[in-house]
C-alpha cells in the first residue's frame, strides 16, 4: 500500500493561503496583539510572510524545502514569534522529505512544538501559540495512527487548533507580554494561536 | 490620505529613516550598518570587552543613543516594539568583539531573551567569547510565580550599560563585566507612571488611554497598559509612592547610597521630570538614604508615552566611580 | 480634584518646584538663587565676558540648562511664558559680570524686551558694562511692516549662546562678543511646526487643537497658533517645505556651510527629530550647501507641544571653531 | 475755590476695588490672550494685584504713595503687561501728591501713557493697552479742563476706556504677541486693554 503524501506544489499552495489569510486579517492581529501585548504581531507575521512568497520557488521539488524557506523566512522576522515560528516550521522541515505524510507532518508538529517549548519555556495554558500548536500536533498524531490521509490529518489539526487558539481568550496569560496587562488580556485571543489555527485552515483549499 | 501626527514617512521605512537620520547626526561617533541593521561606534576598541545591547525600536535613545566611548559598542535595534533578529545580533558582535569576548546586554522580554539567545549560542559555536546579563528591575511585573515572565527589563539597562562600559573601558575582563553586570542588575529597580499608552509609528490608534483624573501605575516600555489605575494625585504624592515601593524592593535604610535616574517617556517635558526628580530627592532625603548621582532625562522611552519612570540603583564606591567615568555618546557625554 | 495630565504638584508652586530639581540635579554645575529666581555657574568665572540670557519659563532646557563651562554665566526664568523682571535680570548679571561687563541675550518678545531693556538701563547707570543682542530668528513673523514687532526669538538663542559663551570663553572683549552675537543672529533663521498647542501648567486647555489630516504652520514658543495650517504630508515634505523658506531667507546657496538644529517644542519623541533631520540632510545636500555641523534633540521648548523647528545657520571658520569649543552645561555636554 | 481732590483713602478702596474685579475676571482675562496671545495675563496681573493688596497700607495717607506701591508691584510682575503697567501707575505717583485732583489725574494718565508708549513702542489701533490708556487720558484732560471732580472725570475716563478697549476686538493686531496669530485674534478683545477699562470702572464705587 502506497502512503498518501502531501506533494511540493500542495505545500507550496498551502504556504502561498496562509500568506494570504493572514495578510487579510493583519489588522485583526495586531489588534488582539494591542488589548495583551505590544500590537505589532500582525505587522511582524504579515512582513515575514511576504518576505516569504516571494522566495519561495514554485519549481521547489520537496516539502522540506518549502518549509525550509519559512522557517528561515521568520528566523529573520524578530519579535518573540519570529525565531518561535521559525523553530516550528523548522520541526517541519526536518521531518518532511521530499513528500510529506501524516506521519510525518505529526513528526514535525512534535518536534516544532518541543522546540518552541524549550526555546519559549511557555506551557499549554500560558496563552500563547503553544495552546494551538499542542493539540494541533496531538490531532495530527491520532490521525497518523489512524492512518489518515495528509488531508484529513490537518483538517483534525486545524480543528484543535482552532478550538486551542479560541479558549486562550479565557486565559488570563502568564508567559509573554500579555502577562504584564493581566487582566486587561481577558477575553482576548492569542494571536499567536490563531495564526497557528489560521496555518493549518489554510491547507483545505490547497491540499486535496 | 494622512491622518496620524507623527513626524514621519510612513510606518515602512520608519526604523531605517530613523536610523538614517540618527548616523547623520552622529557622524563622528557613530556608524549605522544598514542591512543587517545595526549601530557600532566609529572608533572601534578591539582591545577591551565588547559592550552590545539591543531590542525593539521605540526607546530612542536606547540603545544607539548610547554607542560610543565608555559605554556601547554596538546596539541592535529591531523594528519597532520587536527584538532584533539572531541575524542581526552575530553581525553587530561580530563587528566590534575581539579577544577579550563581548557582553550581550538583554532586557528581561520573551523576544529579546530567545533572539539573543539562539544568537549567543551561534557566536559561542563560531568562537566568539559571549556573557550575557538579562536586565530585570520593572518591579511592576514582579511576582512569586515560578515559570512567570517576571520584572521587566527598563530604565536600569542604561545604568548598566555606563557602569559595565565604563569597567569594559577600564579593561576588566569578560568574567568581570558580567559580573558587575549582574550585581548592578541585582540591586537597580524601577517602576513607571504614564498618562497615555504609545502610538505606533503610521497608527492611529493609542494602545491605551487614561481619564483626566487618573494616572496609569505601573506601565512598560512597550505602550502595555500598567497593572493599576490610580487617581490622579501631585506629582509629591506620586513620586512618594513609587519611591516607597522601590526602595521596599531594594531594602533600602539610612546610610544607603544611591544612583537615581529620573526617566521620560517619550513625551514629557523636561521641566516636569526636574520637579519629579526634586520630589525624589526630598523622599530621599527624609528616608536618609544618600542621593549620591542623579540623572534626569529622556532616555528609555516608549514612542510618545507621557509618562516617566524613576530607576533606583544601591550603590558603592566601584560603581560610583566607574558612573564617574567620562562618557561620550549621542545622549549621554561627561 | 486633580484633573490634569501634568507631573506638578500644582501651578502656584510649579516654577520653584521645577527650578528646585534642576538645581539638585545639576548641583555641580549650577546655583539656583531662589529669590529674585536666577541660576548662575557653580564655578564663576569673573574675568571674562558674562553672558546672562533669560524669558519666560516652559521653554526648557533654555535658558538655565544653558549655564555652565563654555555657555551662560546666568539664566533669568519668569513665570510660565512670563518676562522675568528687571529685578531678576539686574540681580543676576550683577551676581556674575566682572569688569569684562555682561551681554544680555534677548529673544524677541516685547515682554523680554521692555524688561530686559530696563534692567540694561539700571545696571549701566550702575556701573555694570552691559550691551544687548536680541534675537530674532522666527521667519513665522516676518514681515515688511516698520513698526511691526517683527520676527520671534526662538531656537537660534541656542546657537548664540553656544558660540558666544565660547568666544567669552577664549577671552573676548564685551564689544566683540556683542558683535559675534549680532552676526550669528543675522546670519540664522528658523521656522517652526506643530500638532498641537501647548498647555499651561495646571490648566486642561490647550492653546490649540489641530485636526488629525492637517499641520501647525509657523507655530511660535509659547502656545500660539502658527501663520497657516497645512495638510499633512510626509516628513519628507514637510521639512524640504521648512528648508527652502529658510534657505530662501538666507540666500543660502551651494557651497555654504551651515549649522543645523532640529529641535523638538517639548513632546516630540527624538526618534521622529533625527527622522526629521536625515530629511533635512538630504535636502541640503541636493541644493549642495554643506551641513558642517548638526544638532538635533529637544532644546527650546513650549511646554509639551509636539512640534518640531529646524534653524540653520550660516556658519564661517571662527563660528565653526567656536561651535566645536568644549561645553559643560546640563543640556549641552561635549 | 477749593480743588475737590480723590483722597488716599479712597485711592486705596479705588485699588482694592481694581484688585477684586481683576481677580473675579482672572479667567475671562487670560482667555482672551490664550485666542491673541499666550494666556497667562489673567494670571500675570492676578499675581500682581494680590500681591500689591498686601502690601497697601490703610494708613498711607498719601495718594501718591498707594500709586507707587501699585508701580512697585508691577514692575515685579514680569511678562509685558508688568512693566507697562508699572510704569503707567508711576505716571499716577509722580502726578498725584496727597490727594488727586481731576488735573493731577490726567498729567498722570498722559505722563504715564507716554512712558508706557516709548516702553513698548505700541501706536493707537496696535491692539493694545495703549487703545484704552490714550482715550482715557484724554477724557480726564477734558474733564479736568472743565474742572470736573474726580468721581465725574473718572467715569469719563471709565466710559472712554471701555469703549477704546472693546473696539480692539476690531482690529488685528500688529504689536505684541497678538500680531504672531494675526487673523485668529480678530474679534477678541485685548485683555490689556480690558484691564485698563475695569480699573478706571472700579473707581465708581470707591470714589465718591
Ligand atoms: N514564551 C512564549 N512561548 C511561546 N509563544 C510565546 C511566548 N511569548 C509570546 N508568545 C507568542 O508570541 C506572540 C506575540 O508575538 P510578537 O507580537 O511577534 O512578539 P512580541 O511580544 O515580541 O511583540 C503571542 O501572541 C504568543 O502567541
Ligand atoms: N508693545 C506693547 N505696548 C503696549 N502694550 C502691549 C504691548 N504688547 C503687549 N501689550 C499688552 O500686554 C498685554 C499682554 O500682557 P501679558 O500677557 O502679561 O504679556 P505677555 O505677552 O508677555 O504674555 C496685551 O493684552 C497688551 O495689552
Ligand atoms: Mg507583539
Ligand atoms: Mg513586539
Ligand atoms: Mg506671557
Ligand atoms: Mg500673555
Amino acid at each position: 500500500m502506497v502512503t498518501p503524501v502531501l506533494t511540493a506544489a500542495q505545500a507550496h499552495d498551502w504556504i502561498v493561503a496562509f500568506r494570504d489569510v493572514v495578510v487579510a486579517n493583519a489588522a485583526e492581529l495586531s489588534d488582539l496583539d494591542r488589548q495583551s501585548g505590544d500590537g505589532d504581531f500582525g505587522t511582524n507575521i504579515t512582513t515575514v510572510l511576504n518576505a516569504v512568497g516571494g522566495r519561495l520557488d514554485p519549481g521547489e521539488d520537496r516539502v522540506a524545502g518549502h518549509f525550509a524557506v519559512l522557517a528561515s523566512g521568520f528566523m529573520n522576522g524578530g519579535g518573540t514569534s519570529g525565531p518561535l515560528f521559525a523553530i516550528w516550521f523548522q520541526g517541519f522541515a526536518e521531518a518532511c522529505s521530499t513528500g510529506a505524510s501524516a506521519a510525518q507532518l505529526a513528526d514535525g508538529a512534535e518536534a516544532g512544538l518541543a522546540g518552541v517549548s524549550r526555546l519559549g519555556g511557555a506551557k499549554p495554558g500560558d496563552k500563547t501559540m503553544v495552546d494551538a500548536m499542542s493539540p494541533a500536533a496531538k490531532a495530527l498524531r491520532v490521525a497518523a495512527d489512524q492512518l489518515a490521509v495528509p488531508e484529513v490529518a490537518l483538517a483534525d489539526a486545524a480543528q484543535a487548533a482552532r478550538t486551542g487558539a479560541t479558549v486562550t481568550a479565557s486565559y488570563s496569560a502568564r508567559r509573554g507580554r500579555a502577562s504584564y496587562v493581566g487582566a486587561a488580556a481577558q477575553g482576548v485571543v492569542d494571536p499567536g494561536a490563531l495564526a497557528v489555527a489560521l496555518f493549518f485552515e489554510s491547507a483545505a483549499g490547497a491540499v486535496r | 490620505m494622512l491622518d496620524v501626527h507623527q513626524f514621519i514617512n510612513g510606518a515602512d521605512s520608519y526604523e531605517a529613516d530613523v536610523l538614517d537620520g540618527f548616523a547623520r547626526a552622529h557622524a563622528g561617533l557613530v556608524r549605522w550598518n544598514r542591512a543587517p541593521s545595526y549601530v557600532v561606534r566609529r572608533n572601534p576598541a578591539p582591545d577591551k570587552v565588547a559592550l552590545v545591547s539591543g531590542g525593539g525600536s521605540g526607546h530612542e535613545p536606547l540603545h544607539s543613543g548610547f554607542v560610543g566611548d565608555g559605554m556601547l559598542d554596538a546596539a541592535v535595534p529591531g523594528h519597532v516594539f520587536t527584538s532584533p533578529t539572531p541575524e542581526q545580533v552575530i553581525a553587530a558582535t561580530k563587528a566590534v568583539a575581539g579577544d577579550a569576548g563581548a557582553l550581550l546586554v538583554v532586557k528581561n522580554y520573551t523576544g529579546d531573551l530567545i533572539n539573543f539567545r539562539l544568537a549567543a549560542e551561534i557566536l559561542d559555536a563560531s568562537g566568539v567569547r559571549v556573557r550575557s546579563v538579562v536586565v530585570d528591575d520593572d518591579l511592576a511585573t514582579e511576582t512569586d510565580g515560578d515559570g512567570d515572565p517576571g520584572r521587566r527589563g527598563t530604565a536600569a539597562t542604561l545604568v548598566v550599560e555606563k557602569v559595565c562600559g565604563a569597567a569594559a573601558e577600564r579593561g576588566a575582563t569578560l568574567d568581570e563585566v558580567a559580573d558587575l553586570a549582574t550585581r548592578v542588575v541585582a540591586r537597580s529597580r524601577s517602576l513607571a507612571v504614564s498618562f497615555s499608552g504609545a502610538q505606533l509609528p503610521g497608527s492611529s490608534i493609542r494602545s491605551f488611554e487614561v481619564p483626566a483624573d487618573e494616572v496609569e501605575f505601573g506601565v512598560g516600555i512597550h505602550g502595555e497598559r500598567g497593572t493599576a489605575r490610580h487617581p490622579l494625585r501631585p506629582v509629591r504624592e506620586l513620586v512618594a509612592e513609587l519611591t516607597a515601593r522601590i526602595s521596599g524592593a531594594l531594602d533600602l535604610a539610612s546610610g544607603h547610597r544611591v544612583v537615581a535616574v529620573v526617566n521620560g517617556l517619550g513625551a514629557t517635558p523636561a521641566a516636569e521630570l526636574y520637579l519629579a526628580y526634586g520630589e525624589l530627592a526630598g523622599c530621599l532625603e527624609r528616608a536618609g538614604v544618600r542621593l549620591a548621582r542623579g540623572l534626569v532625562g529622556t532616555y528609555v522611552t516608549a514612542l510618545d508615552m507621557r509618562g516617566l519612570s524613576v530607576t533606583l540603583t544601591v550603590a558603592d564606591e566601584e560603581i560610583l566611580a566607574l558612573w564617574d567615568d567620562p562618557v561620550r555618546t549621542a545622549a549621554l557625554a561627561w
